[in-house]
């Protein structure tokens, strides 16, 4: 697979077609949020394009770790709607029984691993996944993204030693959208994040992550690199958060300084002006594909509106494979039993 | 006085003393321009400055290692962990250097640090912004733990934690951060560490209960008129072991409320101090109403949290005895 | 049959595991070509290769998260920690992912992983080669935890923690490392986990305990002549309530041994179980003799730890009541 | 003070005085180990070198964070061998009250901080205490010593950032004796360790710490940077450890591939041999400096061992200025109490 170059139409219609359906995904979950339907949201607007370039670029086999903020991967790589509103509605469908707070995903099935909340903490998992996949002769690389705010964090260090010790396959994908909630980059670290590698022997690069061309270019080349067997890299995408940190935050109070809506950023509407200039669409084609976007997700959502809740009594569950006594003691006093 | 909440109440702690006391340094994640994500700091940046005021980058580890070299040398950090949950990668620097600096040394340097903390569920925030971890806390010698229930509280053991030359652990029920507005002096003064507060006499039973559990058992004892004698630990290390003897002795009736899970949580050593020193006294079983020994869940946390009914199955479960 | 001392007795179990399984991998600092500072490894890399017996970089966090990676994609990893002091730079792993695993993906990841750590005092370790820190795993729901007091069970434990499809915190109390041989059975065998050792019966007064100290328990009780019945709890979570309850109802009179702080240490636990479970048949204060709440002494360390003369205070004081 | 290039005749044989007293002194506590006098050893033997150094340029108000392995440095900064034995020995003299095992010191007197044994804990703490020191505009840097194992460590990785972040004056020395316990420094890490400053934007240099000249002249530099108020600096002192790691350890299980002794690299020769053929001092010289050392240390040592334990009730001070009830009712039931 070598994309950039020779990237189809059809490629670049149906990256166009995701992320304008991850952003119309965005704003009906703030939607929904502000109406009490959903409870909380960690929006993805502005960092679509190097999402969807690495759901591009990566084989079926490749295994993902995401963070909290992928929405675009996930619908890259082929995750239905339907099952991300059911674990953002925690109803009895949600693969995971309502267990996690929205945003927090684990769709196996599409080879996506687990989204936990604590910022990093996936990075040293990636590093026995890949140590798993070598082992077994399993065939893919797993790839990982993660904030710019997650380089500071002791994961990362432990995970990119060990990655190098072992020389295993991960991709690491920081997708550097300029803040760690109210932290800019620039307090965060004094390096260039993609120079990080060095302390660990890994090569980096940065990619302009809200141009889709820049991304698969630069991606392309990591990929290469950590599936011919030669280790890990780093890959910065530089990016831009265009709205809140979630939904729980009011930018305002920190954003002051900001001379830029960081529209002229967006990746979406740098790849509709790529297309529409080169002919690939037209201005019809964008108005057609928002609105079935808009439709699709609307409706979806009213149908998973309409799913059960999850069962109370489920919260006792899955502590362990079977159930201690305490689990069966507590599942019995509690309201539950009622 | 003013009325105000319990966020209002530590932020004004926190500015009084930095206006009397330069040592004092505010540090953590987003604590600077956003005020700290529930706002407890803010603008003390406008006021302190960016060099008192320390927005952090993300490493809970290196905000609490890097406060405690600043504690040893003279300064008076309050850090800010964002959620308890996110205070685990400092685990090792919080027990195996804050609590034990004093002792390893003979004395010789000491670790005058608060590390303040939002705990605690009902923000439907799921496993990693709910949890209760006192425990872990308070069976680490050389820290001290307090948690206050009420704005009045939370303004006066700030205070006491400032002046303490030891590390405290400073939990803060976030649930009850903007729950209620009470009159609150509006000079600083002190609330005791190791005092527990008795919020209601009472003959029938003892409820032992602290933090963000305080107005559930408040609420469902005034409501269901029990002749309950309440108890407000405050202080969670060391525990106040007159009071719960007292009080446990005077009804022999004991329901310890907490929400943290049961296996190991502090009522096990409130019940042990009990069984331990006040056992001829003991009319009932000692039991505990507390959150369940499961990870915390995003969906029915209202099941997982301790509330008026299993509170009052409880009391009349040892009210039948 | 042969006669083993509890190091063997675990280097046994883990070569025989992964002569049968080939996802059994090992790993931890020193754990190759050193065998691990303890011997536990021993002669495993030569055995196994690189692949399988992995020497790993200094540091914890590093260990444990790979580990839970491996363990989530189709190995068994035994992950050792050097000395249990240092498990708290991997404690955020252990708390926010490794034990909360399953239950957050609904059961669609699991983490079958064993954390093997040296723990306890006797070896003038000091600070931060002696901590017995059970009660922060004990606490944890998602964790089982286990402890051997002897070569047999040791191995029998070892075996059983490898099986369970969930993590194991597998303690092991250095003291006993190399203390006593016993008649060990060659072939796998496993010992369940939950389920107490009855090490003696008796009519006068309970003594629970586990781990380091047993054999200081056993002494007292036979040098003194006691008729104690004594409980090796083997498992600490989840704890063998039945066992507990069992021998607190048949004698009445209860004391807890642990080498662990008293704050919080399991014997709060214990205790509380029994004052919530079997308070009509108590004739005595459940009293716990304990590791003091400071932290590990390097000098004077025979005082820190429970010995003969503290245990037989505390059952003559619960005798005589 | 610039050192190197005018290092004096006096200067050069005090340095190699101490490192004679420390080897010296090396050898002496492990034979009283041996006999059971002292409990436990982590020698320095190898290293003596790049810690003399750093005692030569460093100033009185310089702030020192040593690790466990220092014993060359506190000689050369003047600490006394009673002191040093006190608290090895635990005895009622030792500053911290028999409270550590040995080699855990805390010179305070000297301007060192304290040791403990979880490896890099310390690091974050220097950060602390030159952000103190700079905001309390007392003069000075932060000096701090580890091994090779603990770049590894997150205390590492959090050091080096924040430390940069807020510009602070700490020089970072790792001694890298090519071993952590039993792993290389090879399986440690992949990338040079004076090359591990990159991912924070710290800038870093390679000394020969088994030589003094060598590594004057690149502390040299490196104290010149952080004086001037341009941030932390990264030296790595590439040092050999002849021993074993500690008196617990076997290396003969695990250095079997090794092709020499170390004696080539041992700093100690190599600076007697320059002395010796600078004509700066004599073989006679030699044996009267290693006499005076053997006398000093074996007179302090029995000194020290008729001095009082010390006292046992003391275990219950120190866990808070104030002790709580629980210490309290804890040291009256105590054995300590008869
Ligand atoms: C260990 C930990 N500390 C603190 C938090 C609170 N928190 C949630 S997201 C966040 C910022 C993350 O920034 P970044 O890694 O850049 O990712 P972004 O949200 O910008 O995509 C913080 C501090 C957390 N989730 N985990
Ligand atoms: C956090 C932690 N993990 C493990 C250990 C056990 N341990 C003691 S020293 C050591 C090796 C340290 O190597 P290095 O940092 O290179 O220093 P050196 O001993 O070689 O001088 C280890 C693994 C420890 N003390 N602390
Ligand atoms: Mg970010
Ligand atoms: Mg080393």
């Amino acid at each position: 697979m070598t994309l950039v170059g020779n990237l189809s139409d059809d490629q670049a219609i149906l990256a166009y077609k995701n992320a304008v359906r991850a952003r119309t995904l965005d704003l009906k979950i703030i939607s929904a949020q502000r109406q009490g339907i959903i409870g909380f949201h960690v929006p993805s607007e502005g960092q679509e394009m190097i999402q969807i370039a690495i759901g591009m670029l990566a084989d079926k086999e490749d295994l993902i770790f995401t963070y909290y903020r992928d929405l675009a991967l996930y619908l890259q790589r082929g995750v239905p709607i339907s099952l991300i509103f059911d674990q953002m509605l925690g109803n009895s469908n949600d693969l995971q029984k309502g267990r996690q707070m929205p945003d927090h995903f684990s769709f196996k099935e599409f080879n996506f691993s687990t989204v936990q909340s604590p910022v990093g903490a996936h990075l040293p998992l990636t590093v026995g996944a890949a140590y798993a996949m070598r082992y077994n002769k399993r065939k893919g690389i797993v790839i990982t993204t993660f904030g710019d705010g997650a380089t500071s964090t002791s994961d990362f260090h432990a995970a990119l030693n060990m990655a190098s010790v072992y020389n295993l396959s991960v991709l690491f994908v920081c997708e550097n959208n300029g803040w760690a909630i109210s932290i800019p980059t620039s307090k965060q670290t004094r390096a260039d994040i993609y120079k990080k590698g060095a302390a660990y022997g890994i090569p980096g690069k940065r990619v302009d992550g809200n141009d889709l061309i820049s991304s698969l270019a630069g991606l392309q080349e990591a990929f290469d690199y950590v599936r011919s067997g030669k280790g890990p890299y780093l890959v910065e995408a530089s990016t831009y958060r265009i709205g809140p940190h979630s939904t729980s935050d009011d930018p305002k109070k920190y954003r002051v300084d900001e001379i830029t809506d960081g529209s002229e950023k967006d990746p979406i509407r740098r790849l509709e002006n790529l297309l529409l200039t080169m002919g690939v669409i037209d201005s019809g084609f964008v108005q057609s594909t928002r609105a079935q976007a808009k439709e699709e997700i609307d409706k979806t959502l009213e149908e998973r509106m309409s799913i059960t809740p999850s069962n109370p009594s489920t919260i006792f569950d899955d502590v362990y494979e079977n159930s201690s006594w305490i689990q069966e003691e507590e599942r019995r006093d509690s309201n539950v039993a009622d | 006085m003013s009325q105000i909440n319990l966020v209002q109440s530590l932020n004004r702690s926190i500015d009084q003393l930095m206006a009397q006391d330069e040592r004092i340094v505010v540090m953590g994640e987003d604590v600077g321009r956003d005020g700290g994500v529930f706002r407890v700091t803010d603008n003390l940046l406008n006021k302190y400055g960016d060099e008192r005021v320390i927005d952090t980058p993300l490493n809970e580890l290196a905000i609490i290692g890097m406060a405690t070299g600043m504690a040893m040398y003279g300064l008076k950090p309050i850090a800010e962990i964002q959620f308890q949950d996110y205070i685990f990668p400092a685990f090792d620097q919080i027990v195996n250097n804050v609590a034990k600096m004093r002792y390893r040394t003979g004395g010789r340097f000491t670790v005058p640090l608060v590390i303040r903390t939002p705990y605690g569920g009902g923000v439907k925030g799921g496993l990693y912004h709910s949890q209760s971890g006192e425990s872990y806390f308070v069976h680490t010698a050389g820290l001290t733990v307090v948690t206050p229930s009420n704005p009045y509280d939370a303004r006066g053991l700030l205070v006491s934690a400032y002046k303490k030359n030891d590390p405290v652990i400073f939990l803060e029920p976030k649930r009850l951060y903007r729950a209620v507005k009470t009159e609150v002096p509006d000079e600083l003064f002190e609330v005791e560490i190791g005092k527990a507060a008795r919020l209601k006499e009472g003959d029938d039973v003892s409820i032992i209960t602290y933090g963000s559990m305080v107005p559930t058992v408040m609420n469902a004892v005034e409501k269901n008129g029990v002749n309950a004698e309440v108890t407000d630990l405050r202080t969670l290390l060391p525990m106040d072991v007159s009071a719960i003897i007292q009080t446990a002795k005077k009804t022999g009736r004991v329901v310890i409320v907490h929400e943290a899970p049961k296996t190991l949580g502090v009522g096990a050593e409130i019940s042990a101090l009990i069984a331990e020193r006040a056992i001829d006294s003991l009319l009932a079983p000692i039991v505990r109403v507390t959150g369940y020994d499961t990870p915390f869940p995003y969906s029915h946390e209202e099941l997982y949290l301790p509330d008026e009914k299993r509170i009052m199955s409880a009391v009349n479960r040892v009210l039948a005895y």
